[in-house]
């Protein structure tokens, strides 16, 4: 179990400023919190360049990118690993001289996965207005065989069949429309976690969804979230994944879900809360998870949780940096956005914004207080010629 | 007028021994000046070439392995951590390319070519402006003509994405290069041909299609080759509004991959083992670009033979 | 040609008469040899004629009739507007946006400028020889000679192998191209190719054929190949010929025109008169200044 | 030979009245097919223009509003869902372009001079080897030299994404371009000119820089201007390489941002309404690029005067 | 040039004696005028000279001697190897990969090619003039002059201006650009450009001075210009001069060079004498031939 500090006072500015902009990059899962709370921090708090605009590309290139050093800080929605089959680190990769345990991996953001579709001009003004009325909803493994390519029409029986409301005078009113899956490119985290929820729900009937993409629909492959959105709500039929905040950027409708007990659930930030703290139980419980040998719970997987109001698709992403560091200044300014966007401003003065408070502004669940402290813990553990950045008094 | 010159101060053998000599005197440090000249152009040509050669030698060393027939002609898979190295191949891109940068040729090659006449025949101001609004467009970030189409073909029209909005944006990227450069081709055939033509009863349109687009065809082919190479090695305009595909469909109202749009895919992969599928890639450009280019010389040379 | 013997004496007296000092006697004995002449039926007529370039005269006042079935040529330094002039016959001016043609041209009493006749039959009936040769290159010998008639219509192809080789015979080509009419002409040389010119512009058969220093490319063979030719043609079309040299209008022509720059630089005709009449007893004292200036 | 000809079949005078026969009934289908050609040409520069216009007409309409001073000059802002508006400006962009690609062309054109001069210089076959290399380069996917620089320089050497990076990716992708545009700018001066300075008893260089260089360069600055335009507008090369920066920092051993990287970056944005603000980019770019033109045409024009 | 009265009477009696027939009296008239000559040192001494490009021969089996301070022509039909031969005098040649020259040339008895001489050295030494006028079209007047001298290291203006201003007045040319020196040169006329042309090359003072058709791209009062020219410079240089104008090469020549292409295509050299023997008694009947061929 992991004692849950209160979080104190943290002197957020850095002393001197990195010599040059820091360069971040990876996730677009947590692209817009990221972003949002680095401008935060470069011009409220420093009012200086210290940190490069966030790259939204992938996950996959966050982490290779931040291990070849391009980066100073990696964002990733799924952790280091070096097991065997795509290991990042270690024996069979392309840096065997490290082990994850080199690597500082803080989770910085808790979303949920919006799955959004758009009709368009496929369906009637009627269709349209029931839509509104009642959200197209779809059980996991209707989903799963979506996205394995079994299932290529709207007006397939089974999803017909979950959304009883969508018919009139016996008549389906769902379009009699080809169903186009838009995915993203090899190496992407927002991938790993929907594949994580399939995989999870019983998919008995559709094969085990192990690749990061979903190639067996044929589908289009975007290279970040934001272009998946746009093709999503540029093309009729089509159906995607997102983080919560694309979605209501882009006002995209998205599909309800029917969670592990039942229940049709619509996307929320309760939703994912519920989702966290139901998984997070789980993990501490057992300790870990399996796979993945390391000490750092990074590994949370939160997904199809047990709980009426649980959304059951949701994530942690990660910030990545080395653990022990050479450059004092960069070491600091790595550890200190890390541990600002990691947590809520103290509770007491709301005066200083912190990351988490950022988090519903953006489309996210600010993390549960002990992930925080997780966070803290990660941070304490990076050092510099021996000596930790983060002091636990700070 | 010789005696003038006789005037002038000195006697001319004077005169011209003052040259000699001073030519004497200088000519070790224009020897030494050459070698230096020789040296600098040397050392240009040696900073250019090595990553020239560099690009070329890895590409080769790092592609040539993957360029077999099953690379060529199976669709790609995606690896997973179960099945790293199952990356199949990419008939996929190799069909979007030709499909959908076939169909902008289709569309770009005749448009241009009616533009250069235009160009070519019309002298006025309207004319000049048109062709400064060409040439701005040849300096216009490729991406714009993504995004434009994206934003009024693909978004406001419904259009989705597809090979079609690729060839589109392909299209108008590529009518700018190409008709000014035809038109150039045009402006190469020497007036008295166009004259003579005239002077036998032709009108301006038989002139044109018998004589000077008979005559400009080789240069013509030549930009127009070069135009097109240029298009099919573009990724930025096509990225936006393609989409992507898994399998050869020969659509083009579906999306597409192309060999540029799978390698900007590719790099951003995480499977670092994905990633040298690019070289394969670039070889394969390389190679057709190669052959293109042999192959409008060869073309050319025949063209011309005898007739130039 | 300067004189035989004394090397100064045209210039020290320039007003002397033209008739018994100064012309040099060879060429004087060239015209000689120009025989007599029909009655002579002007076929085209010129009148007041100028031509301006963006409202700047190249060539003005020119006045004369080109007689049928007879050699007319324009002598005059470079910038006098020959070529100008030429170029008004049959309308290649209208090309050039900057260019305006006033005054009067007919051909057969109808004013080409008028719109009494359309421009393209107007250079069927007029045809053009160009200073350099400028056969077309991407065609053969026999699509060259056939293009004019192509580009009218014709294509039939006995009249067109008929037509070919008559205008190749009437070029003096013929017998050197008949194995080889698929070959390209730019296989040729400079002389021959110009031949195959002169060759092509005949197949359309035109009136008048109007030639532009025709042989101020050539090698001194083949230009008298071309002079030679001149003088058979005649017998099937009028020609108008522009040439720096003198002896050559003098040799080849019946008529002769003599443009020379004013003092704003505009061209303009100083004097028409036969051939014979300006190499012997011209009546401009320009004229004969220029024909004592010139020499070899 | 001219009795040769009077044995043909007609006389001539019936030839003549049959060709003018002919010529006089083709008359109305000649004017008819000028006229139809005419048509043909004219939709076809309709249909070029039509699209070129609505870019051009698109990038004012929504581009125009945001040109002020302040967008031109602050850094940008990141909007949140709930301050949608607050975008900022562009000058990191602004400034990246300007230093990255500076540095590219203080690398690449003296570079190009070079190569240029080198390949005028020299006739073998090492010579048209390299040359198709270039040519072929030119035909290379831009993002072949993203890729390597990326992968050869910034992973390999650990130089980081740096705006040096993308300098040293555009400056490989402009020499091609560059050296061989000007090589045919040195290929136009008349032999006769080289020539009479050979003949003075100068050398080569002597002939190269005084007389040759000096007469290739208008054409030589638009080769320039031109290749320089294609580089400004390059998205792909430098997207992989080159970071992105929030503030000017004029400082190329940093990451920098370019105004086509940030259109990229834009036109993905998840914030539908920043999305319009590429099109003020573009039109700044078509500003930049037309004065370039601009300043090119008037500046050959100066060098040209009274010497041409 | 045809013959004063009858047309056929060269073509049927070419085996005549030159001496008496057949030759223009123009011509042998301006041989007269010839003024005698001091005796000939010869300075440039060409034996057995060979061009070939890419192995084939261009003209060969020259062997003659130029002489100080005399006008020297070469005369022959187009492709006989003048402008091949004239360029092998400078070593211009070089420039071309294919080009090899064989035989000796020698400049005060020193053998160009052997390396007794640096190449740029040899060129200021023997300058060179071509078929058309070639000002550097980026210079002013007063820069082409001086480019020569600047090319070779000089740079003092006192001496530039000295110097530009005695060539200028050489080449005819100081009275009308000294108001404009800083012109450029193509605002000059073809013919003062030509007289430019002249003037850079001897401004360099070279001893020979080579000149490759010079007028043949100019208007007949321009060449008269040039001719005059030609007489009261040979007094300060030597020149070699190519001409296809065999008046010319009889007006302005002391020695005369004829060369003709023989089967194989390869330009000889046919004979060499002075102009008055080439012109009244040539020894070979082809040289014959070719002088009684010429015309106008
Ligand atoms: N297209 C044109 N635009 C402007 N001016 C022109 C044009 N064509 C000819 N001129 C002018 O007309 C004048 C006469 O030129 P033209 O070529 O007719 O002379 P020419 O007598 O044929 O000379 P040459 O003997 O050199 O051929 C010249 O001053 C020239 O500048
Ligand atoms: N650079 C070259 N490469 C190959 N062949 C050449 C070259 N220069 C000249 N020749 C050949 O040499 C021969 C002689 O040419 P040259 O130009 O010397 O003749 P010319 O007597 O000057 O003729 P013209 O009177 O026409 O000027 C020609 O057959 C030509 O083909
Ligand atoms: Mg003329
Ligand atoms: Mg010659």
């Amino acid at each position: 179990s992991f004692k849950v500090d209160a979080i104190m006072k943290n002197d957020l500015k850095i002393h001197t400023a990195p010599g040059t902009p820091l360069v971040l990059g990876g996730s677009s899962f947590d692209y817009p919190l990221v972003l949002a709370a680095e401008t935060q921090w470069n011009s409220d708090i420093h009012k200086s360049n210290v940190l490069a605009p966030d790259l939204s590309n992938k996950s996959g290139l966050g982490r290779s990118n931040m291990i070849s050093k391009a980066y100073a800080i990696g964002f990733s929605d799924f952790p280091l690993n070096q097991v065997a089959g795509s290991p990042d680190v270690g024996p069979g990769s392309s840096n065997p001289g490290l082990k994850v345990s080199d690597f500082a991996q803080v989770p910085v953001a808790l979303g949920g996965e919006a799955v959004t579709y758009h009709f368009g001009t496929g369906i009637s003004g009627s269709t349209a207005a029931l839509l509104k009325k009642y959200p197209l909803t779809l059980s996991g493994p209707t989903l799963g065989r979506i996205f394995a390519g079994k299932v290529t029409n709207w007006d397939a029986k089974e999803i017909s069949r979950e959304n009883p409301h969508l018919v009139s005078k016996g008549k389906d009113l769902l379009p009699n429309l080809g169903i186009q899956v838009m995915s993203r490119t090899a190496g992407s985290g927002t991938t790993f976690i929907l594949r994580g929820y399939l995989n999870r729900v019983d998919h008995a009937d559709y094969p085990t969804v192990d690749s990061s993409n979903f190639s067996a629909a044929g589908s289009n492959q975007f290279a970040n979230s934001g272009l998946l959105e746009q093709a999503v709500q540029s093309t009729n039929g089509a159906i995607g994944y997102v983080e919560f905040g694309y979605a209501i950027a882009n006002s995209s409708p998205t599909i309800s879900l029917i969670n592990k007990s039942g229940k049709i659930v619509s996307l929320s930030e309760a939703g994912i809360v519920q989702a966290a703290t139901v998984g997070l139980k789980a993990i501490i419980a057992n300790k870990g998870c399996k796979g993945f040998k390391t000490t750092v719970l990074a590994c949370y997987e939160i997904n199809n949780e047990l709980g009426k109001t649980v959304y059951p698709i949701a994530g942690f992403s990660y910030g990545m940096i080395y653990k022990t560091q050479t450059n004092r200044t960069d070491a600091i300014a790595e550890v200190k956005f890390l541990d600002f966007l990691s947590h809520q401003g103290g509770r007491k003065s709301k005066a200083t914004t912190f990351g988490q408070d950022l988090a519903d502004a953006n489309g996210y669940a600010p993390m549960p207080v002990s992930i925080q402290a997780v966070a803290r813990a990660v941070l304490l553990g990076v050092k510099v010629s021996g000596h930790a950045v983060l002091n636990a008094t700070d | 007028m010789t005696s003038a010159a006789l005037e002038a101060p000195r006697t001319d053998d004077e005169r011209r021994a003052a040259v000699q000599e001073a030519a004497s005197r200088f000519y070790r440090r224009k020897t030494l000046y050459s070698k230096l000249f020789l040296g600098a152009t040397s050392l240009g040509l040696l900073i250019a070439f090595i990553p020239l050669f560099s690009i070329i030698y890895n590409v080769v060393r790092n592609g040539i392995s993957y360029i077999t027939w099953k690379f060529l002609t199976t669709p790609p898979q995606s690896p997973s951590i179960f099945h790293k190295h199952q990356i199949g191949g990419i008939s996929n891109a190799i069909e979007g390319t030709a499909l959908v940068f076939g169909m902008a040729l289709l569309m770009s090659v005749p448009i241009s070519i009616m533009v250069a006449i235009a160009l070519y025949e019309s002298h006025g101001r309207v004319m000049g402006a048109l062709r400064t609004l060409l040439e701005v467009m040849i300096g216009m970030p490729s991406i714009l003509f993504g995004i434009f189409i994206y934003t009024y073909v693909v978004e406001r029209m419904h259009f989705q994405l597809t090979g079609l909005a690729g060839s589109l944006a392909l299209t108008v990227l590529m009518v700018p290069l190409m008709s000014v450069a035809c038109e150039q081709a045009l402006r190469g055939v020497p007036a008295v041909l166009t004259e003579a033509g005239l002077a036998l009863g032709a009108k301006k349109a038989q002139v044109m299609r018998k004589i000077v687009l008979r005559y400009a065809l080789p240069r013509m082919l030549t930009a127009i080759m070069l135009s097109a190479s240029r298009g099919i090695g573009e990724t930025a305009p096509v990225l936006l509004v393609i989409g992507s595909t898994y399998v050869a469909n020969w659509n083009l109202m579906t999306s597409q991959t192309t060999l540029t749009t799978l390698m900007y895919n590719i790099i951003q992969s995480f499977y670092n083992y994905q990633r040298s599928e690019v070289w394969a890639i670039a070889l394969l450009l390389i190679v057709v670009v190669f052959v293109l280019n042999l192959a409008s010389r060869i073309i050319v040379a025949r063209l011309n033979r005898g007739h130039r | 040609m300067e004189s035989t013997t004394e090397n100064s004496t045209m210039e020290n007296s320039p007003r002397q008469s033209a008739a018994t000092v100064g012309i040099d006697p060879s060429i004087v004995s060239m015209v000689d040899a120009i025989p007599s002449n029909a009655p002579v039926v002007p076929v085209m007529r010129l009148k007041d004629v100028a031509v301006s370039f963006n409202g700047k005269v190249a060539v003005r006042d020119v006045t004369f009739d080109v007689g049928k079935n007879r050699v007319t040529s324009m002598i005059g330094p470079s910038g006098s507007g020959k070529t100008t002039l030429l170029r008004a016959l049959n309308r290649l001016h209208d090309l050039t946006k900057s260019a305006v043609v006033t005054g009067s041209i007919t051909l057969d009493d109808v004013d080409i400028y008028k719109g009494g006749i359309p421009t393209t039959l107007l250079r069927t009936r007029v045809g053009m020889v160009f200073q350099r040769p400028n056969p077309f290159p991407t065609m053969s010998i026999y699509d060259n000679v056939a293009s004019g008639l192509r580009f009218n219509g014709i294509k039939k192809k006995a009249f067109l192998d008929d037509a070919i080789e008559h205008s190749l015979r009437a070029a003096a080509l013929w017998d050197s191209v008949e194995s080889r009419l698929k070959v390209a002409a730019a296989t040729l040389s400079g002389g021959e190719q110009q031949r195959l010119c002169i060759a092509r512009a005949l197949a359309v058969e035109p009136e008048i054929l109007l030639m532009d220093e025709p042989t101020s490319s050539l090698d001194p063979v083949s230009t008298q190949h071309i002079e030679d030719l001149l003088t058979s043609l005649k017998e099937i079309v009028t020609i108008v010929i522009v040439t720096h040299n003198m002896q050559q209008a003098a040799r080849v022509s019946d008529d002769c025109a003599f443009l020379l720059m004013g003092e704003d630089r505009a061209g303009e005709l100083i004097e028409f008169a036969t051939t014979e009449k300006i190499f012997t007893n011209p009546t401009d004292k320009r004229t004969l200044d220029y024909i004592q200036g010139r020499f070899g």
